[in-house]
């Protein structure tokens, strides 16, 4: 049961940074800045989710798929975001 | 090139991609299967290492889980850092550019940097040509933090100390 | 527990949708990408809380492809020239 | 229980409402652009729909196709409209065809002759009915119903699309040649940062995962469509990093390729006839290895025809680094 309540406390967390993300995008003022918000706090959010959800797995292969998925998608994610912020950069007069 | 020397350089990426893979299969067949996923895994070890070469790099233990400590422990400080400024009801944002000559060389140890400083407190890679890589910041001075990466990179490929290199 | 897990996955969605307000203002061609982002890593929460949910393993394999083919996405929008996408997007350019 | 229940109606629902406004802003929407991010997002979340409809094949389907190929596609076809607006680009080939243009019609009324008495010999009365389907799949040597639903009961139907595939294919060939458009994402010559270390990375992921969907198939959610998107994706990636250079000349390895699932596919319905009065029966021995054979051809095959389909070339060459030309296909 001690496990179950480790479980919602992280992906409680876990769903606080995402909502956090979703707010920096709406509210930061240029592209850059909503990239910060982004890659850092949705990041954060997934880390602790797959966390919380390993725990709550407990076998093995379940532990394997999470820890792969969480891996990729940070360095999926930081590439992306520099691409794309490469990618505007390059767009044509800087701000 | 010759079979031997491919054999000698590929050998150690060879194994260590194979080790992952076997992770992989391990996490996504739950253990079964062995018969055709060990041929699977073989063939795509032989299959990437002609698609997207790669060299083995040798880690530095210590400097691995040294480098994963700070690695868990900035981003998730980069993450609150961010939540906390986006939350914040005036929006504390210092604006920055700068531009920052890279001291570690070209390769994996490059490619693990610029791919961490966008997880790290107010840091956001943003360019990189040839040794120059500019970073957007959120939270006033990012030139500290990226020399304190630059060296736990260097520390993890045991390589070494940046500011010791000409 | 399986109801705690739905409801993270409900929050997750109602978050995709407010993210769906920068896609809808913009202003520049990157805000949209930026939402592509956003949906890649809240997509791919969201079907994990799911799979944990309703305790069916093959999602989380669903969320790794998701994983694994968003940087494609972002890759192929990088690869497009700036000049097809002024003349593409609404026309409102680039950088406002 | 009730909580559960209204969280599950509450995920519905809104997921309904984002579908329904997706779909109308990727269709109604002032930019090209935009309705492309629209519609890619709306892939996105039919992924999630399907997951939440309990029918994960569709679910890794949807993401393999919906995530990967579909975006880049749709952008390459923006890409194409911009440029046809200005004509002073080189055409990537001018040639008339090979094949006399009178050949198109016997060989169409023969294939449509052929359909037709193919569609007459199904037997009207007595078929299958839902519930006996049903039944003969939980007894039947593969599996997972939907396996047994594509390469058994309704094989002419994957065949058929097999079919569909390959002519899409030419289609796109022949428009390419036709309206003149010029070479698509042509090989840059500056190389972009991280890119390669992406593409280490995720190479032998997508690899590994591609053939475990094939093998996963037979018994499991997956099969040779999912695996052959994946692997059609990372194809794409590979182009659109510059590590496959589009020619001009058919190779043999590629037109292999792209021939070889519908190849086996009808050479296996031709063969069926020896063994049952039908085509696409399956023989009493050595069922299962025969599935996995043509599902491996249909998984190359789909691969292969996607990469094409958005590179538009006649075929591809692999490039190791910028000083190191040459190479397999």
């Amino acid at each position: 049961m001690l496990t179950d309540w480790w479980t919602i406390a992280l992906v409680t967390v876990g769903c606080a940074f995402f909502l956090a993300g979703t707010v920096g995008l709406l509210r930061f003022p240029d592209v850059h800045t909503r990239l910060h918000a982004l890659t850092k706090a949705d990041n954060v959010g997934l880390g602790l989710i797959c966390l919380g959800l390993m725990i709550h797995d407990g076998t093995l292969p379940g532990i394997l798929r999470l820890g792969f998925i969480w891996i990729l998608a940070i360095f999926a994610a930081t590439v992306s975001a520099f691409l794309i912020a490469r990618w505007h950069e390059s767009a044509g007069t800087e701000d | 090139m010759s079979l031997r020397r491919r054999a000698t350089q590929d050998l150690p990426a060879a194994f260590i991609i194979a080790a992952l893979l076997a992770l992989l299969w391990l996490g996504l067949a739950e253990g079964e299967g062995w018969w055709f996923g060990g041929p699977a895994i073989l063939a795509v070890v032989l299959m990437t290492l002609h698609l997207s070469p790669v060299r083995a790099q040798p880690l530095h233990p210590l400097g691995l889980l040294r480098f994963v400590a700070y690695f868990i422990s900035q981003s998730l400080y980069g993450g609150l850092d961010v939540a906390g400024r986006a939350l914040h009801p005036r929006l504390p944002l210092l604006i920055e550019k700068r531009q920052i000559a890279v001291q570690l060389p070209d390769g994996p140890a490059r490619t693990v940097l610029v791919g961490t400083i966008s997880l790290l407190p107010g840091t956001l890679a943003v360019d990189l040509e040839d040794d120059l890589l500019t970073v957007h910041g959120i939270a006033g001075d990012p030139m500290a933090n990226i020399r304190r990466l630059e060296k736990r990179v260097a520390d993890l490929f045991g390589l070494p100390d940046a500011g010791m290199r000409i | 527990m399986n109801t705690f897990l739905l409801g993270a996955a409900l929050f997750l969605l109602i978050n995709l949708a407010a993210g769906m307000v920068r896609v809808y203002l913009g202003p520049t061609t990157a805000d949209r990408l930026l939402t592509l982002l956003l949906f890649g890593t809240t997509t791919v929460a969201t079907l994990l809380l799911l799979a944990y949910s309703q305790a069916s393993a093959v999602l989380v394999k669903v969320a790794l492809l998701f994983v694994m083919l968003a940087a494609i996405a972002s890759v192929a929008f990088v690869r497009f020239p700036h000049e097809t996408v002024q003349k593409t997007d609404d026309g409102r350019g680039d950088h406002d | 229980m009730p909580v559960s229940d209204l969280l599950a109606s509450g995920f519905d629902v809104l997921l309904c409402i984002g579908l329904l406004w997706l779909a109308w802003q990727a269709i109604t929407g002032t930019g090209l652009f935009r309705s492309v991010v629209m519609f890619m997002v709306f892939g996105l979340m039919m992924a999630v729909t399907w997951a939440r409809l309990g029918s994960p094949d569709l679910a890794l389907a949807e993401a393999a196709i919906g995530a990967g190929i579909t975006g880049a596609l749709l952008l390459n076809a923006c890409r194409a409209a911009v440029s046809e607006m200005r004509s002073d680009e080189q055409p990537l080939r001018d040639r008339p065809s090979g094949v006399p243009k009178w050949l198109a019609l016997p060989l169409s009324l023969a294939a449509g002759v052929g359909l037709a008495w193919l569609m007459h010999s199904i037997p009207r009365d007595g078929g299958p009915t839902p519930e006996a389907a049903i039944k003969a799949a939980e007894t039947h040597f593969l599996d997972n119903p939907i396996t047994s639903v594509l390469l058994d009961f309704r094989a002419i139907d994957t065949l058929l699309e097999m079919a569909v595939l390959l002519l899409a294919l030419v289609g796109a060939r022949v428009l390419l040649d036709q309206r003149r458009l010029p070479a698509l994402y042509p090989v840059p010559d500056h190389p972009m940062p991280m890119l390669p270390s992406l593409l280490a990375m995720i190479t032998p992921v997508l690899l590994l995962t591609g053939l475990y969907l094939f093998w996963a198939g037979s018994h499991a959610p997956g099969g040779a469509f999912q695996a052959g998107a994946l692997l059609g994706a990372l194809g794409v990636m590979y182009q659109l990093a510059g590590r496959f250079t589009p020619t001009h000349e058919p190779g043999t390895v590629n037109a292999l390729l792209i021939t070889v699932g519908l190849g086996l596919f009808s050479l296996f319905a031709c063969l069926s006839l020896l063994w049952a009065p039908a085509p696409l029966s399956h023989p009493e021995q050595g069922a299962y290895a025969l599935v996995l054979l043509i599902e491996f051809a249909l998984m190359l095959s789909i691969a292969a025809t996607l990469v094409l389909l958005f590179v538009g070339s006649r075929s591809l060459q692999l490039r190791r680094s910028t000083n190191h030309p040459g190479g397999r296909q």
